[in-house]
This record gives C-alpha cells, structure tokens and sequence, in this order.
C-alpha cells in the first residue's frame, strides 16, 4: 500500500473536527488539573490526619491505575449513582482528575523545594498559617512548578486518544473510524502523528523557555 | 468466574507485566544515550538526542502502536505486536526518561565537576566517575514514576491486538456482562502492580542512597504515617 | 537616629520581669532534655535568664546551643522539661492545676514575644526588602500599612539600608541581607531576641557591619537577648553573662571577663584558645 | 519476528503453507454470538466453530484464535496477523474492495436495543431518522455505521468499543437506541437479563430504496483466492448436508437466518 | 610519619624552577583581565610566584582571589592575557612561534601539576573516604590500586584519619572532610598546591585542625602554595609572602611580618583592622 495523498486530504476536515475535540478536552482538563492538584496537596499537609491519609490514599489509587481504566468506570459506573455527565465532560473529568494528581506531586516538591528556613522564619515572626502559605510559601513554590505543570499538560494533550474508549470523538477515534470504514490506517494515523507534533513541539519549547528563565543555566560538564 | 476466564486474567497481567519490564529495559536503554547525548559537548551529538526526546514526546504511545503494527509492514517489515508494544512504549518512555537522565546530570554541584578537574580526570571519567554515580541517585524517584506511567501505559496496547490485562478485562467483560465488577477488579491489579513495582523501585532507591550515605526522601507508606518536619 | 525608635522597643520587658514569677527571670528552662536517636543533644539542663538579660552561648560544635534557641523559638520540642517566658509555660498549659500540651494558639501567644534572627538570613526572597520588615507587623501585629512602614524605614535606616528599601533580597550583599534580617525581627519589638551565629556566613568585614548594628541594639534598648557566636569580642562588648555548653549541659557561666581572661574549666580553656587563636 | 509480506503478496499459497504450519491463526472480533469468548473461558461462536470444521476437512488440525477490536479486523488481516477473518463480518461492497469473502454462513436482520418499554417508541432505523432527538449508538466499524452515514445520522451517534459498551451505554443513557443486528443484540441481552433493556422487533433496513440484508461470511486476503475457494467449497458442503445449520443452530441461529446468496451476488448486487 | 608521605612530593617543583624561563619564577600571570559584564574582577594583572614559595591572598569580598585560583586550576579563562605554569602556557600552546588557543590534551598536561582544595571540600559522596583519595591516582596518574592505596593509607595517617577509610563524607564533620580533601590533593603529588578559603566553613575548634595539618604540609614539603584565608595568625605562620588584592589589582606585596605589622596602604590597614578585630 502506497500513500494517498487524495485520501489523506479528504479525510483532513474531519481529522481536524477531532483534533478540536481534543485540544478543548486537553485545555478543560488541565484547568482542572491545575486547580484540583493544589487542592489535593494543601489536604494532604493537612494536620488533620482523617483528612491527610484518605486524600494520600486517594491520591495514590488514581496515580497508579490506568486513565483508560478510570474513564470506563467514570462512564460506565457514574450513571448508575445517577451522576449524569455527557461523554465529553466524563472525559475531561477523568483526565482532570488523573492529572491533578501529578500535579499535586508537582507543588508538593515545589513546596519542599522552598528552604526550610523559610517556614522557620515565617514562625519567628509568628505569621498566621493563611499568611504563611499566601505570602511566603505559594510564591516561592509555584513558579518553580511551572515547567513541570506544562509537561503534564502536554503528556494530557497526548492521552487524549484514550477518550475514545466513551465515545468521545477525539482526533485518534475519527481516525480509527476512517480507517474502519475506509480500510486504511496509514494516512489518517499518520496525520494524527505529524498533528500532535505541530502542537507539542511549540509547547514544549515554550516550557523549556521558560524552565531556562526560572532555572539559571547549568554549566558545561 | 471460569478457570479459563480467569486464566485469560492471568495471562493478560503476564503481558501487562512482559511489556512492562520489556519496555522499561529497552526504554532505559534509550534513556541513557539520549540522555547523555543531550549533555555531550558536540553540537551533532547534542542534536541528535534532542530530536529524538521531542519527537518521540510528542507522538503518543498509542499513535505509535497504530503504526507499528497497522502502517510499518507497508514499509516492508513487520513486527510481532509484542515487539510493536514494547518497541513503542520504549520509544516513547525513553524520551521521557532522556530528560530525566539530563536533569539528573544538570543537578549534580558544579563543584562536584570542578573537584573532578582539579583532580585532572579526563571529560569521559568526570562523567563516569563522579557525576553519573551521583545522577542516578538523583534519577531514581522520577524513574520509579515513569515505571508507573509505563505500567498505566501498556493499558492502550489492547487496542492493536496485545492481549494485556484490560484487554483480558474485556474478555471477561463481554463473556460475563459484569461491567462493574470487572473494572473494579482492572483497578485493584492495576494498583497491586503499581505497588510492586514502587517497592522494589525504593528498595534500589534505599541502597543507592545509602551508597552515597544519604537519607532517601520518605515513601508513601512513611508519608501516610505522617513524619512531618 | 537609634533612639528614636528603640525606645519603643520592649515596652513590656520590664513588665515581664516584675510579673516574673519567683526569682525575678524571664526564661527558664527547667529540666529540659532533647534527643535525636541515641544522641542526647540537651541533658537535663536548667537554666534562667532575666529580663532584659544578654548572655551568649559559646561551645564546641554540637554542644546544643542552636538547639536551645529553636527550642525558645518553638522550632523545636523538648522531650523533657519545660520552658518558660514571664508567666506562661511555652509548650504547655495549665489547666485544672495540670500541664497538659499547649494548644497553638496559646504557643503562637507565648511566641509573640520572642523572635529569632538566623545565621543564613531567611529573607523571604519574594518579597522587597521593606515588604519583609512590613509583613510581619501588619500581619501579626495588626499594624496598618502606614504605621509598620513608618516603623520599618526608621529600623531601615537604623541598619544603613533605608536606600535599599525597594530591592530584592538576592541583590544584596550578604551583610546587607543580614541587617535587613536583624530589623526584620525588631520591628516585632520582641522582649527577646535570639541571635544564632548570625556572622558565621559573612566575611570578616561584612560581619564587622552586622556586629556593630547589633552594638547598638544592645546598648539602646533592653531587649533580652540569647546569642550564639564565636565573635568573641563582641560577645565581650555587649553580654552580661556568657554561658559555656558542652554536650548538652552547661559547664561554666560567668560574666565575659571572667570567662574569657580566667576560666575555671579546662575544657572553657582549650575551647576558647582554639577559637582565638586562628584569626 | 519480522514476517515477509511480498513473499505471499507474490500469490504464494497460504494454504498449503498453513498446513505445513498445522495450525491456523483466525480473528475473531469478541462479538458474540459470532465469535466470542464464553462464560467458561472457551473461544466459541457461529464462526469459529464453523472454521473449525472446515479447517479440519482441509487439513489443518489447529486453530488459533486472536481477538481484537472489530475495526481492526481487515487491517490486521492484511499485515499478516491472522489468515481468516471468522467474525461473521458483513459482505459490503467496500469491504470486497479491501478482503475476499467466502459465501456467507448467515443473514441477518437488524434490530434496536432500547430501555425497557421503548419510551421514545422506536422500531427501525426509520423512526431514529425522523426523530432529531434520538441518539443513536453504534458498534465501532460495523456496517451499521455505514447505514447511519447514508441516512445522515452520523451527528447523533455514540460509537462505542464493544456491544457490552453499547449495552451499558444504553442504560447509563449514552445513547437513545443500540443498532445492531437483531442476534448479536438479542445474545447480549441473553447475559444480562436483568437488565432493564428491551429489542424491538427485527427489520431490514432499507436505505435508499434498496434492503440492506446483512451476511456474514469469512474473509480472505485479496491474494489469497485459491485459499477462499478452497474454503468455499467446504462450507457449501456444510450448508448443503445441512451440517451448517446444526453447528449454529446452539448460538440462536435459525433457518430464517440461513441463505442461499453468493459472495459474488453481494459484493456487486448492493451499493450504497 | 609526614616525612615518609611527603618527601617524595615535588620532586618535579625544584625541577621545574629550574627549567623555569627567565626570571626563576614558577608560575606566571602575565596582563591577565577578566570581566563580567560591566564587573572587572581581575585588571591587567601581572604576577609571578616561584617554585615552592607559599604566598597568601588577602583582601575584600569580590577583590578577585579566588578567580585568581580558578584561573590556575583552569575553572575559568582569561579574557585577555596569558598564565604561564613552569615552560608551558596554561591556556595557550606555540605553534609555529604563534600563541594558540590549547588543546584539551595540553591543558591536561599543564593542569597535572596543579591541585586545589576547596572551601566546601566537594568530596566525591558516592565515594568512601579511601577511594576519594585513590580514585584520581589511579585513573589520572595510572598508579596501581596497591601503590594508591598505599599512598592513601599513609597521607590520611599524616591527616589523622586512618581510621575513617571505610566512611562515606557525609558521615564526617566538616573538618574531617576538609582533611580529607587535602589528604586527596596531595596524593596527586602536585608541585603547586591551591587553596581557597579552606577553614571558612568551618567552626572555630574543627578549623584549627585542618590549619594544624597544612601547618604540617608547609613545613615539610616544597609544594608551592597558594592560598586564601582570613586565618591571619596562619597565614603569618607559613606563607613566604602576602598580596593585598584590591578590586583586581594587587595593591600591596610583602613578607608578612611587614604586611601585617606595618602596611604601607591605607586600604589594607583598615581591612587588617576589621578582620583581626572580630574573634
Ligand atoms: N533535626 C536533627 N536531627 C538529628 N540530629 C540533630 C538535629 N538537629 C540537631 N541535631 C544534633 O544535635 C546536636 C546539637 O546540635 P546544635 O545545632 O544544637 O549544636 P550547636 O552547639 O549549635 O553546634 P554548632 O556550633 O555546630 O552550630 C548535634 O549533634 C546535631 O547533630
Ligand atoms: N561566574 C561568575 N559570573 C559573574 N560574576 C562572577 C562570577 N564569578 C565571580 N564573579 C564576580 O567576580 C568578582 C570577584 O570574585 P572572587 O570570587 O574572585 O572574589 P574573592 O576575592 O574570592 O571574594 P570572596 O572573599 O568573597 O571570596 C565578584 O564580584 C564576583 O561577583
Ligand atoms: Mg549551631
Ligand atoms: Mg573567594
């Protein structure tokens, strides 16, 4: 089988309606992710331990099962404790929610990264905690966590297929369907290939920018 | 359950675990050379691996599947799925663990280099030496997650014709009609796996860093006891 | 220049002190022990200073004088033991005639009183130099932002840095970011003030600058200070009585001339010949 | 564990090279009653089992199964990851493009799954076309998808992995309406009985004037005809001693599922 | 005990004095500059130090002496000028008459003869104490693991750590890890010996130990050194001469009875001053 560039045209306009699908899911689910993930790490410093352990726990689970695992019982299960949800907002949960706990691991090491010295001074000058965590710790912790926030969200943009399993017709699931009704794999997929590499390479290099703004740069070895 | 369906089960979390390890093998593989490549001081060199890390981040493990096995044997050649899976799961987990390699190499002190200069060692022993012995301490916390990623990763491979354990999940799922039961159980393998392979990750972890005379950083289970600073 | 704004420093020092229980101090340690592991690092130590009291900490490495100013400032908890300031137990409570453990609020008042400046600074990096001096004062304190910069830039200016006031930490020198830390902590007007090795990361002549604001605090105000150092003329200067550790316990206390020109203790003796011999 | 592909592109006999072989790789899509693995583990169904004495009559004593998705079933068979396609897999005229078929084993009718009591009151694909309201699931890369194209449904409809995904997805109200064919659906439900599903009768649908009678049969690579021949001639052997009739009669298949029409007749005959 | 290890140090220093161009010098700044941006650390510096001489660099934070050391140990090039180590450019090669930038393989040639320790000692930590000492001669000067270990054996005898061989550095005090460093340097048997600040991070008591050892080193070997220190009392104790670094340039040179007793330069009678008077 040689490639057709007739075909591979024809299938773009749809191939493109996908990439929508998942571009929107990857935005939704990384503005969950963002803010559900310090939720997250702010309860798992909790001094309170029935808040701290269950969250840990919770937290733990969902980072070590499978996002395709969890988008099943999200929408499969979910209806059944009569929680109704379009496939699309499933899926955006289901991401949000599987990122948010990589990115809770983020500001936690951004919050360790800052120097315990600091804690130790914000007591010595006995600051409430809000203040604490306001004005002295979150601006110290969260710039350093940008870069790393921006990778998950491109490691998102990239599990997105993963929606195709509920329905959701994101890039990869349009082209499985083209190819199940046209019988060719080769051109959808590989558009599929060269469409995330025009969008991650962009973002990664933004990330890396910045990752050199925040981290001054290394030295020859 | 049958003991047949059951044994689908079993033979799925076989595979999940054969691409697990055979990916993570290969992908260590990878890891290192582009890794050390992007620290290289020639420009082709340094080239190369950085190419290889963006563009195997950037296509998707399962993207990558398709190809292997749907669009490469056009080319010529084909793979066994398994080799498919593992080859591409490694591809593209490598990229991920090049970075990490290159992170662990940036963090080690400057003086730790200078130290290795003042003592005349040539470019290659500095890097074999000194600073590779310390970056792999520094290294193993984000491999053990990438260990786990892969792990969680493999999940997709069902869908280009390698039976794993959610494709066995489905097995069982259409022969039984018990969706929830199904994936609760997908969910509990998934996690037990996941914990394997985290302790045996801190236990490598836990010696590396006593080699180096250090304290490694708490694990879960210490985590949730709650040692608080 | 200094006067003016430490006379309205520690209003309540001497107030402390004639609310001071007994013996007429301010802090006592009564019995504390601490232990990391099998390592006893404060050995059922007792002692008090009073109100308005300077005494400096001097002792080998890892004798536990860092150890008792974490613990005054609440960093750190005896296992052992209790701590007192003026009348109230600093990790405990009485209640019902019983200590039981203090809640954090009552240890967040006790602490009030106190504050701490630290050998590596601890300028918060994010924040100006006159939003460090202000922080605190507003926050804690409840001062409006007017009145804690009035404060601040009179303190400011009492450590030579008033034309620094819009600069980040990180563009100052380490002397620099020293004084801001030492005003830092007087814009609390704490009734105590705990100093730990706050030289030992400057140069010489950088750490000259920081010893002679400090001159002057003690001589303008009478704040209570608890201070580690191996500047020993300074700790001559300023100190009413110097206290000498070794492994947890105190082993000689005296005034600075006495210790430093007629030790009683063989070991006070090495310690100080070695510590004043390289320089 | 590369295999060559222009070596049997060349026309190469696969046949007989799966004899020497003794076995023969099958792909089946997990669909049952076509082929599917059962509650004891066993890989069974209308299509395998039939295989499986074809097979044997040509000489080949093993058989192995693979499993994938539907969708993939035509790609993987042209790479090479199995010999036959025994998924009781529709003729269509496009699929003819892309595999040979061997006559088909069966016809079959078409039928909806809905909720219990048929609240929206659909019978065919008729009803779903005139109500704008109804959402319609499919199963990924059957031809029901090419239906619902033709009939401009493809905007409302949910396509789902598997037919225990459509199932659940139609009580989890995914979707208003599961079109599939009548046995595949009614074996479904046959595992969930408890379910508060229901089929509406069976029908055929009829799209642009013309009925859409579906058969399943096997599918060969294009290459491969003498293969598909040989295969052919076994199974109308079956259908004419009516031993076809008897293997799939234990999966719900009847004599108002068996017929007479050719490979040939369907790959021309329809067009849509 | 030291004269065993270390008379066989150096052989190569009188050597190369010898062999040394015009002057009897041994190492050679010649109108070296450095800059950062806007900041001239080192200005048209010239110098020369000869075989076996010991000279101590003194003067204020950020005067350029340890971008002098740095230079040496080839951490940092000049921007313009030329260092000369023995007969051989250290950043430089002559080919044809024509001064060349150097091949990697020169620089390692030159660098051979010179070590440094440094101020936070920078250890290997994946490393125990006796591999630290023998894993460059091994590797760089090709010795036998018994002959470097031999080698280690007795320099860490002559640092008074023989019985610490099997620890890692984190499990040391930073004094024992400072000795270490030095035992380290030495066992490269280098002719010249750098040294920047090697007691600053130390306490008081644990500094004493490691001047006492390169007290032992001075006095025994001829190993050129050149060292930065606030340690005055040692610095008189062994250096040949003192230069007064002063935003750099050198302002003052001298033996250091005169430096420290009589100097000529304002400058460095006022940092004399604040160094000496804060202990
Ligand atoms: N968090 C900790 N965990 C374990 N050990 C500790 C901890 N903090 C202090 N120590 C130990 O307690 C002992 C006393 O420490 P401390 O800091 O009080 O000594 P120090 O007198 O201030 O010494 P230095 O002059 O070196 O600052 C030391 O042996 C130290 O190792
Ligand atoms: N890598 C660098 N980038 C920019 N500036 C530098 C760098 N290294 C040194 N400098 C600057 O060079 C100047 C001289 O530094 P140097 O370390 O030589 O001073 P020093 O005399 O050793 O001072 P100190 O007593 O503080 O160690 C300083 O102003 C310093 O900020
Ligand atoms: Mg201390
Ligand atoms: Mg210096």
């Amino acid at each position: 089988m040689t490639w057709d560039w007739g075909y591979a045209w024809e299938t773009l306009p749809q191939l493109l309606d996908g990439l929508g699908v998942t571009v929107l899911a990857t935005l939704a689910g990384t503005a969950i992710a963002l803010v559900l993930g310090l939720v997250f790490t702010v309860m798992r410093r909790s001094s309170a331990r029935w808040i701290s352990i269950p969250t840990e726990i919770f937290v733990e689970f969902i980072r070590s099962t499978p996002l395709l695992v969890q988008l099943f019982v999200l929408f499969f299960v979910l209806p059944e404790a009569g929680i109704q949800l379009s496939a699309f907002m499933t899926g955006v949960i289901g991401l949000g929610l599987h990122y948010a706990t990589y990115t809770s691991e983020v500001y936690r090491s951004g919050i360790e990264g800052v120097p315990a010295g600091q804690w130790e001074a914000a007591k010595a000058l006995n600051l409430p905690t809000r203040r604490v965590w306001t004005s002295v710790i979150l601006p110290q912790a969260v710039p350093p966590s940008i870069p790393a926030l921006g990778n998950y969200a491109i490691a998102m943009f990239k599990e997105t297929p993963q929606l195709t399993v509920i329905t959701v017709m994101e890039l990869l699931s349009v082209a499985r369907q083209l190819g199940a009704e046209n019988y060719r794999y080769l051109e959808p997929v590989t558009i599929i290939g060269v469409l995330f590499l025009l969008l991650s390479l962009p973002t990664a290099w933004l990330v890396r920018r910045m990752e050199r703004r925040l981290v001054p740069a290394p030295r020859p070895v | 359950m049958s003991p047949q369906l059951f044994a689908y089960l079993l033979e799925g979390l076989l595979t999940t675990l054969q691409l697990t390890v055979g990916a993570a093998v290969l992908g260590l593989v990878f890891s290192f050379a582009a890794g050390i490549a992007t620290c290289s001081p020639n420009i082709v060199v340094r080239g190369v691996g950085r190419c290889y890390i963006e563009l195997f981040r950037g296509i998707s493990a399962l993207v990558l599947l398709f190809w292997f096995v749907f669009a490469l044997p056009y080319a010529g050649w084909q793979l066994e799925p398994m080799w498919a899976g593992i080859l591409a799961l490694a591809l593209n987990i490598g990229a991920y663990g090049a970075e990490v390699v290159r992170g662990g190499i940036v963090a080690v002190p400057v003086a730790q280099i200078e130290a290795a200069v003042a003592l005349n060692f040539t470019r290659s022993q500095r890097m074999r030496l000194v600073v590779l012995p310390q970056a792999i301490a520094r290294m193993l916390p984000p491999f053990g997650n990438l260990l786990i990623e892969l792990l969680k990763g493999t999940s997709v491979a069902y869908i280009v014709l390698i039976p794993d354990l959610t494709f066995a999940g489905q097995i069982v799922r259409n022969a039984t009609g018990d969706s929830a039961s199904v994936f609760t159980a997908l969910l509990i393998l998934y996690a037990v796996l996941a914990v394997i392979f985290t302790t045996i990750v801190r236990l490598v972890e836990r010696r590396v860093a006593k080699s180096l005379g250090r304290q490694p950083t708490p694990g879960f289970f210490a985590r949730i006891k709650g040692v608080k600073a | 220049m200094l006067g003016k704004d430490l006379k309205l420093m520690s209003q309540s020092a001497t107030e402390a002190a004639l609310t001071s229980r007994k013996d007429g101090q301010f802090i006592h340690f009564d019995k504390v022990s601490k232990r990391f592991g099998d390592n006893v690092v404060l050995d059922d130590l007792s002692f008090a200073v009073g109100a308005g009291e300077r005494v400096t900490l001097i002792g080998p490495s890892g004798s536990g004088k860092t150890t008792i100013l974490r613990m005054l400032m609440t960093l750190m908890e005896p296992d052992t033991g209790t701590v007192r300031v003026g009348d109230d137990y600093l990790f405990h409570e009485e209640r019902g005639g019983k200590l039981v453990p203090a809640s954090e609020a009552h240890v967040r008042k006790v602490r009030q009183r106190i504050t701490m400046v630290f050998q590596s600074f601890n300028l918060f990096p994010n924040m100006r130099v006159l939003r460090n001096v202000t922080e605190a004062p507003v926050h804690v304190l409840g001062l409006s932002k007017e009145e804690a910069e009035e404060r601040a830039l009179g303190l400011l200016e009492m450590v030579g840095l008033d034309h620094k006031i819009d600069s980040y930490p990180s563009q100052l020198s380490g002397g620099q970011q020293q004084r801001v830390a030492i005003a830092r902590a007087l814009a609390m007007r704490p009734d105590v003030l705990l100093l730990d090795e706050v030289t030992s990361a400057l140069d010489p002549e950088l750490a000259a600058g920081v010893l002679d604001v400090l001159r002057d605090v003690a001589k303008t105000t009478d704040v209570t200070m608890l201070c580690v150092t191996h500047a020993m003329k300074f700790a001559r200067d300023i100190s009413h009585r110097v206290l000498m550790f070794c492994e947890g316990k105190i082993i000689e206390a005296a005034p600075p001339e006495q210790m430093f020109d007629s030790p009683d203790h063989e070991r006070t003796r090495s310690f100080l010949q070695s510590v004043l011999n390289e320089s | 564990s590369t295999v060559d592909l222009t070596a049997q592109e060349a026309g190469g006999d696969l046949l007989s090279r799966i004899r020497d072989r003794g076995e023969v790789n099958i792909g089946i899509a997990n669909e049952a009653p076509y082929g599917f693995v059962d509650r004891s583990g066993r890989i069974t169904g209308e299509a395998p089992e039939l295989a499986r004495i074809v097979f044997q009559r040509l000489g080949v004593e093993r058989m192995n199964p693979r499993i994938t998705d539907f969708g993939a079933l035509i790609p993987a068979l042209q790479v090479g990851v199995f010999d036959v396609i025994a998924a009781g897999m529709f003729v269509t005229p496009a699929r003819c493009k892309q595999v040979l078929f061997s006559d088909p084993e069966y016809q079959a009718p078409e039928a909806l799954m809905v909720p219990k009591g048929n609240p929206k009151g659909l019978k065919t694909l008729d009803d779903i076309v005139a109500n704008k309201d109804v959402r319609v699931g499919l199963l990924t890369g059957s031809a029901n998808i090419s239906y619902a194209t033709a009939l401009g449904l493809m905007d409302r409809a949910v396509i789902f992995d598997s037919v225990f995904s459509g199932l659940d997805g139609i009580l989890a109200n995914r979707a208003d309406a599961f079109s599939l064919t009548a046995i595949s659906l009614r074996d479904a439900l046959s595992k969930r009985s408890d379910a508060p599903l229901e089929l509406t009768p069976a029908f055929v649908p009829v799209i642009g004037g013309k009925r859409q009678l579906g058969c399943g049969a096997f599918g060969f690579r294009r290459d491969q005809r003498t293969f598909r021949d040989a295969f052919t001639v076994e199974l109308n052997r079956m259908r004419a001693s009516g031993e076809l009739l008897s293997t799939v009669r234990p999966f719900g298949f009847t004599e108002a599922e068996m017929t007479t029409l050719t490979a040939t007749e369907l790959c021309t005959d329809t067009s849509s």
